[in-house]
């Protein structure tokens, strides 16, 4: 390789370069260095390892198999006698006289044999509960007066079974029992969400879609007042077990609020951001206080408002709907005003050079350059907001919020949290696609937000 | 008809225009020149009453208008209309809306609010562009128009004023010579056939001399020439644009013939 | 006003087509403009009587009493105006968790983002065929709010910032990947194929081709994320998950003989949200080179 | 004086539709007695229903005691008690139960010094009240935070406290249970109960430690606004459900009760100065 | 050495290169010429693997390169640079770095991420850079430097690369005269002094016959003539650019000579 300039300059510059090179790396390694301190810190600060003692992964199995499984508790009543069955327990899932799941086989008075997965099997007799595992053998738990004794094959208890004199708790792999002096009660898992469509007191109850389809379209009346079709959208839309019909006006709660909220604060922002805007308002002191507002109600928080507005306006829906609208009003009057501050002079002086009063030069000077501005902000606001009204209603009382919380701190009904968070999920997908569709629509694809 | 007395108007400690006077007899096409800065745009603004003059006066039919407000001034405003270098259209309404707004000031707020207009002024608008060569272009967005064609939807919206006199600042500036033709074309056969008064800005000598019955020239904010487009020498011209002995008209000039050279030249790289 | 033309005129024949068009055009077009209003009218007002019939309260009765409780707090805490510097300090670590939290999920959500944007951009994608499920992925994290992921978390991990900081993080991954892959879909290519004709792996031309491109904008955003974030982990707080919210919902739902601490707190919150609104708006501003 | 609309507020402890499910019967009858339009309302929190009584937005609720001297404290015209629930022995009380995991090792307040330790909601009488006053007072220290207890937290109600201490979040918590029958099945009634019916803990697992003296039941309230015959007829009703109608008196007090008996202002009174003690 | 067998690559439809089949015996400097899509980047970006081939075969040295998938292919990249009409460098980067990507294939992106270049790797590229006589301006930004000094940053990218062959893409198509003869003169001093390949899409007919050892002419994808810069006569070029007799090589021509009268020109309207 020959040179062709001379060799000086290219030399100091080997050393700038090298200098140059050597600065960035300095950077490149400088930045995830003050990262790595900052998650080093938290990991301490937000005690991460207690944290890793803590975290109950038996918690997430239960989860994460209550979400897509249910139970049907068989139960005995120790006390009076008596054979039970119910769905996850509830009175709403109790099995009518003379129905019984197929799992379940009487095997005498007072007496049955539930079928359990993995070979598992248990027998309710009377007072006794025999629970048997394939290769452990059986396990007897009976209940006499006020004790409760336990036999097990070897005469050890394994870590499986919590015992005491008074309740013992068998776990197995395929399903589980517990007895009390009160009751015996064998648990037996299975997969799906039962009874979603009908309760078993329902004449449509375990029927395939195949016979529902047969029946709706049938004139034989299952029952004799309406016809097969109203009676079956009847019966799953009054479903006590998943309340169908609560959960939807839930929805519906939860969007009326995010409408409201966001429109009516676009509604009152609009002509509170005229005030805002340095070449709409002259006076320093107006815009000052309208700006100051503007900070205000934005900074104090969606969550604040919600809760100073529950003691004027009590729980519901009404109250998240005002509590958005006071924050958006702040949060748009912000964006309008530094809108109308953008807006282009020229449009305005074409309007107004024809002796246009002001409110012709406002309707045609301004507004035709702000509306495209505004209504995309406003329909991306409508969609983040049917999340925000998410939470709001779980403050409020109102809302699929209320019941997605509500179902969440109880801990145990994994499913319909289940439900409720797909419906969540489809709810903000199907306002994202909407305010996305109703922005093409009214200002052209392309100049979106 | 039209009297301008002593106008002037400051910006800060400058003189944007400064004691111009001129008067106008009968109806006339009058071209301003001068170069960037020399108070063309002010002037006129002053005159449509979109900014106030500082001193001066301007009297037209006898009624001095320096000074109304209010609805007294929009009321000359929609007599005087006004053409701007930029169009000033609004460009996301319809050809039709934008030129419907030269009536603006005679109808009344709540039905313009709604776009409301009568049926008769929607014919006179189609009317008119349809004299302007634009009546295909009325139901399109004012934004999918060419240049050329949105300045003639801006003078349309003038016509639609029904004005007295029509203010028109650089039209062509902004427009390549084709259409920089027909603007002026159109602004010329309205002073001829309705008899407006019309008052041009201009940046170029030739476009003046061609079109105008009398210039005016401004340098620095004052009238320094007003006369008939023959009396407008080449060293008349170096002494508005404050230029030296290399002035060369050809360097300023939009004139076709001038052009279409250049445009030619211009073509070969690209 | 003459008849005649300046350019090529249409003949009165074709101008009365014309004027009919449009006088049509005009009409139908004032016909869907009415309709839409009248929808939306009723919309609005159907939603709100609906809206004020399933309340507790209703909406005219309630909104003579808006001044009540923020009248009793301000009554309270003005009472108590000199205890509030020292409870501010009180309550300053909570603050500090609430701020941590925000800026931790910040940190991580705003990375998973850039993997997310990267894998879901067409012409940067590592795997193309997968675009659409990387989309997906984010329109799903987008729209779980963060209180359901971080009520269930604490049901695993317990109380304290980590459920919310991780279900914070998972949200702002959705929405700044949303925000992000605009931004990289405006990004030159052109550096990226002369990366590319050098032999240079997958991760070589996002880091070197992309991410200088890109930075600034992605910056941007994820100040104004770390803005809302903070307000989301107050509210996080609020439903029991550590920092601010929380010793805010304990004070206000105690009521009365607290507001002082309410007071405080509000009052820390409000600076706090107020500044980092500043803070951000302004590097923003400079980031993007905003005039 | 017309009302138009009867508005029911129900506190938290269960899934909100559970609350509105059980409470679906006696929402019927109030319709059908008062001639309006009766809603139930199930706010997230203790804190909501006192605000809508507050407000005027709630007629009825069934309250706490702490939540009801709350309530009185901040407009003393605003509520009014009425009616009690009775146990099924007889008394109307029940106590605060402090509890522990039992691999944890802790058997008594002793044994919580320097530890984490859980109140729940702010407004409960069982969950932060009653324990907040009489616990200090045992263990010849405060409430505060690194003081006796490591750490004293709220984690937000009876059922929180009791997962907490499950989980081993925190080391001990107060919930309210009646204290008859037996620790195995959580006693008769009581948040215990019905985490461990509803197989969520398992009470073999858990430990008391200490118990509080009883506490007053807390009172179903009446807006003092309300007419004069709402409150007559809502009062019987109440009274007579027992009586007209078991499964849904089951329902609508949560459990096994011998029925409700009236009460006043009076009944509450050392509730109250305990409250403002703490203010 | 290099050996293309019925190269095929097709668009749905359409083929846009159509079984182009050459080989080369030893290093030498070859233009490819063509109109406006007659398929040389096309054929360009298939040999640097860039994108696949439907059809046909590219061997070097024996190997079949036109399979390769991940670490080989990347390898096969790194031996056969590219140069683009739109230099594609990183705009934001300075020019070093630019250079230093060069290097990247034989680096891990751990080391690349962080900047740890080894000092020779930087040694190099400054020397790469004077040779190409821009080493003032290594330590500025790549996207502040003119065109010219852009490509020979890219050039400077390609060397570091230490390439086997050169594939340049137009590289003097958006230049001006002036610096596309340095930028020529650059490539052909790289074939002639370390004795790489390079194959050259160009525009023009005079540039080829200028700088290239041999001319391969595209027309519609195909290849339509393969020879030796002189016979390229006009009615080959007549043939390859599918003019007709009015063609003139001037109008395609960027000989400074030549375009020096249209920049001229083309300065007067501005
Ligand atoms: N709003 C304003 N504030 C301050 N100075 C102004 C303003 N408008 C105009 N000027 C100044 O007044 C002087 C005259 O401006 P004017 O726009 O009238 O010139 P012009 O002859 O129209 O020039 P051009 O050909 O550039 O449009 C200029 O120096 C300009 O800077
Ligand atoms: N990614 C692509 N998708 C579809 N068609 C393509 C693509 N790339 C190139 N083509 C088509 O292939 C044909 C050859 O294109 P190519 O870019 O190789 O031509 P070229 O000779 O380099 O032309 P130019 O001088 O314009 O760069 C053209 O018709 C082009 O439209
Ligand atoms: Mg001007
Ligand atoms: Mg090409």
């Amino acid at each position: 390789m020959t040179a062709t300039a001379d060799t000086i300059p290219a030399a100091d510059m080997k050393q700038t370069a090298t200098a140059l090179i050597a600065r960035k790396r300095l950077i490149a390694f400088a930045a995830p260095a003050v990262i790595l301190a900052y998650f080093v810190y938290l990991f301490f600060a937000f005690d991460i390892l207690g944290l890793v003692d803590r975290a109950r992964m038996d918690n997430a199995r239960i989860l994460v198999a209550d979400s897509y499984s249910y139970k049907t508790h068989i139960t005995h009543d120790n006390r009076n006698g008596g054979l039970n069955f119910a769905i996850e327990g509830e009175a709403k899932g109790t099995y009518p006289e003379g129905m019984r799941p197929e799992f379940v086989e009487p095997i005498g008075e007072d007496a049955v044999r539930v079928t359990l997965k993995k070979g598992e099997m248990a027998e309710i007799d009377g007072p006794t509960l025999r629970y048997s595992l394939p290769d452990y053998g059986t396990v007897t738990v009976t209940v006499e007066g006020r004790d409760i004794i336990l036999d097990t094959p070897d005469g050890q208890v394994p870590d499986w079974i919590s015992a005491s004199s008074a309740r013992v708790d068998i776990t197995g792999e395929g399903g589980r029992a517990v007895v009390t002096r009160a009751r015996t009660e064998v648990f037996h898992y299975s997969f799906g969400w039962e009874l979603f469509w009908f309760t078993l007191d329902s004449p449509f109850y375990g029927k395939s879609f195949g016979e529902l389809a047969g029946l709706a379209l049938s004139g034989d009346r299952v029952m004799p007042d309406k016809s097969n079709l109203a009676a079956i959208v009847s019966d799953v839309w009054n479903n006590q077990m998943w309340r169908h019909k609560d959960v939807l006006w839930a929805i519906f709660e939860t969007i009326l609020m995010a409408f409201l909220g966001t429109m009516g604060a676009a509604m009152i922002a609009l002509p509170l951001a005229f005030l805002a805007a340095q070449n709409f308002t002259r006076f320093m002191s107006v815009r000052f206080a309208v700006r100051r507002f503007f900070d205000f109600v934005r900074g104090v928080d969606g969550l604040i408002w919600t809760i100073i507005l529950s003691r004027a306006f009590g729980p519901g829906p009404l109250t998240g709907a005002l509590a958005i609208l006071i924050t958006d009003t702040g949060s748009f009057g912000k964006m309008f005003s530094e809108a109308l501050e953008n807006v282009d002079d020229k449009q305005i002086e074409g309007v107004s050079c024809t002796g246009a009063k002001p409110m012709q030069r406002y309707r045609f000077g301004v507004i035709p350059q702000v509306t495209p501005v505004f209504l995309s902000q406003i329909l991306y606001y409508l969609e983040s907001n049917t999340r925000s009204a998410t939470v709001i209603g779980a403050i409020t009382g109102g809302g699929i919020g209320l019941l997605l919380t509500q179902a969440i701190i109880t801990q145990k009904d994994w499913e319909e949290v289940t439900y409720y968070i797909m419906l969540v999920i489809l709810m903000v997908i199907a306002m994202d696609w909407f305010s996305g569709w109703l922005r093409g629509k009214l200002i052209g694809r392309g100049q979106a937000h | 008809m039209l009297d301008v007395q002593s106008l002037t108007k400051r910006f800060g400690d400058k003189k944007a225009v400064d004691s111009a006077s001129f008067s106008v007899e009968k109806p006339a096409m009058i071209g301003i020149i001068g170069r960037s800065g020399a108070g063309k745009s002010t002037l006129l603004r002053m005159m449509n009453r979109l900014s106030d003059a500082s001193e001066g006066s301007i009297t037209f039919d006898g009624q001095d208008v320096t000074h109304l407000r209010g609805k007294d001034r929009r009321a000359w405003q929609s007599r005087c209309a006004m053409i701007f270098q930029q169009f000033n259209l609004v460009p996301r309404m319809d050809v039709v809306s934008n030129v419907l707004h030269g009536t603006l000031n005679r109808r009344s707020t709540l039905a313009t609010m709604f776009n409301l207009y009568p049926a008769s002024d929607i014919h006179q608008a189609i009317n008119i562009l349809d004299r302007l060569g634009i009546a295909e272009q009325a139901p399109k967005r004012a934004e999918a128009l060419s240049g050329g064609q949105q300045q003639r939807v801006a003078i349309a919206r003038a016509l639609m004023q029904d004005p007295d006199i029509i203010l028109a600042d650089e039209p062509i500036a902004s427009l390549d010579p084709m259409n920089a033709q027909i603007v002026m074309d159109a602004l010329r056969r309205i002073h001829e056939e309705d008899g407006r008064m019309v008052i041009c800005n201009l940046h170029t000598l030739d476009t003046a001399r061609r079109y105008c019955d009398r210039v005016i020239g401004m340098r620095d904010g004052r009238i320094v020439f007003d006369g008939s487009p023959e009396q407008l020498t080449t060293g008349v011209a170096r002494d508005i644009y404050g230029a030296g002995a290399d002035f060369s008209e050809a360097a300023t000039s939009t004139a076709i013939e001038t052009l279409d050279r250049q445009s030619n030249a211009q073509r070969v790289p690209a | 006003m003459t008849d005649s033309t300046l350019g090529e005129s249409l003949g009165v024949q074709r101008t009365a087509e014309i004027q009919d068009a449009y006088l049509a055009m005009a009409r139908t077009k004032r016909m869907y403009g009415g309709i839409m209003l009248v929808i939306f009218v009723a919309l609005m007002a159907s939603g709100f009587i609906l809206a004020d019939d399933r309340n507790a309260g209703g909406f005219w009765d309630g909104i003579l009493n808006v001044f009540d409780f923020p009248g009793e707090v301000l009554k309270e805490a003005g009472e108590k105006i000199t205890l509030l510097p020292a409870l501010m300090v009180k309550f300053f670590p909570s603050l500090i968790e609430t701020i941590n939290i925000a800026a931790a999920s910040t940190l991580i959500g705003g990375l998973m983002a850039i993997v997310l944007s990267l894998l879901s951009t067409r012409g940067l994608a590592r795997f193309p065929a997968l675009i659409g499920v990387f989309r997906r992925m984010m329109d799903i994290l987008r729209a779980i709010p963060e209180i359901v992921i971080a009520l269930v978390l604490i049901f695993i991990l317990g109380g304290g910032p980590v459920p919310a900081m991780i279900a914070i993080a998972l949200h702002t991954a959705g929405a700044l990947g949303k925000l992000f892959s605009e931004v990289n879909e405006n990004a030159s290519l052109k550096p990226l194929e002369g990366l590319e004709s050098t032999g240079a792996s997958w991760t070589q031309r996002m880091i070197l081709g992309v991410v200088p491109q890109v930075a600034p904008n992605w910056l941007s955003y994820a100040l104004m994320r770390f803005e809302i974030n903070i307000r989301a982990s107050a509210i996080l707080g609020f439903v029991g998950s550590g920092g601010i919210g929380y010793d805010l919902k304990n004070a206000f739902s105690w009521g009365q003989g607290r507001y002082d601490e309410v007071a405080a707190i509000f009052i820390l919150l409000f600076l706090t949200i107020v500044f980092f609104d500043q803070l951000s708006s302004h590097y923003r501003n400079k980031l993007v080179g905003k005039a | 004086q017309e009302i138009t609309e009867f508005r029911i507020g129900i506190l938290g402890g269960e899934n909100a539709q559970d609350r509105m499910t059980s409470n679906e019967c006696f929402r019927a009858k109030t319709e059908e007695l008062l001639g309006v339009p009766t809603k139930v309302f199930t706010p997230a929190d203790y804190d909501g229903v006192i605000q809508g009584l507050l407000g005027g937005s709630i007629d009825m609720a069934w309250l706490g005691a702490s939540a009801y001297a709350k309530a009185y404290l901040t407009d003393p015209e605003a509520v009014e008690p009425v009616l009690v629930k009775v146990n099924t022995d007889g008394s109307y009380g029940y106590h605060s139960i402090g509890f522990a995991r039992k691999d944890s090792g802790i058997a008594s307040l002793e044994d919580m010094q320097g530890k984490v330790f859980a109140f729940g909601d702010p407004n409960s009488t069982s969950g932060y009240l009653i324990p907040s006053i009489e616990i200090p007072a045992e263990v010849g220290g405060t409430m505060e935070s690194g003081d006796y207890f490591g750490e004293v937290k709220f984690v937000g109600g009876h059922e929180q406290t009791i997962v907490a201490v499950n989980n081993g979040d925190v080391d001990a918590g107060v919930t309210w249970a009646d204290g008859i029958g037996e620790w195995e099945d959580g006693y008769n009634s009581g948040a215990l109960r019905k985490a461990s019916d509803a197989g969520l803990v398992d009470m073999n697992q858990l430990v008391e430690i200490w118990r509080s003296k009883p506490i007053p039941e807390g009172p179903i309230v009446l807006r003092k606004a309300l007419p004069e015959r709402v409150k007559l007829d809502m009062v019987a009703l109440t009274a007579s459900l027992k009586t007209q109608d078991p499964d849904c008196a089951y329902n609508f007090m949560a459990g096994e009760a011998l029925g409700v008996m009236p009460i006043n202002h009076d009944a509450y009174i050392s509730i109250i100065e305990a409250r403002k003690s703490k203010m």
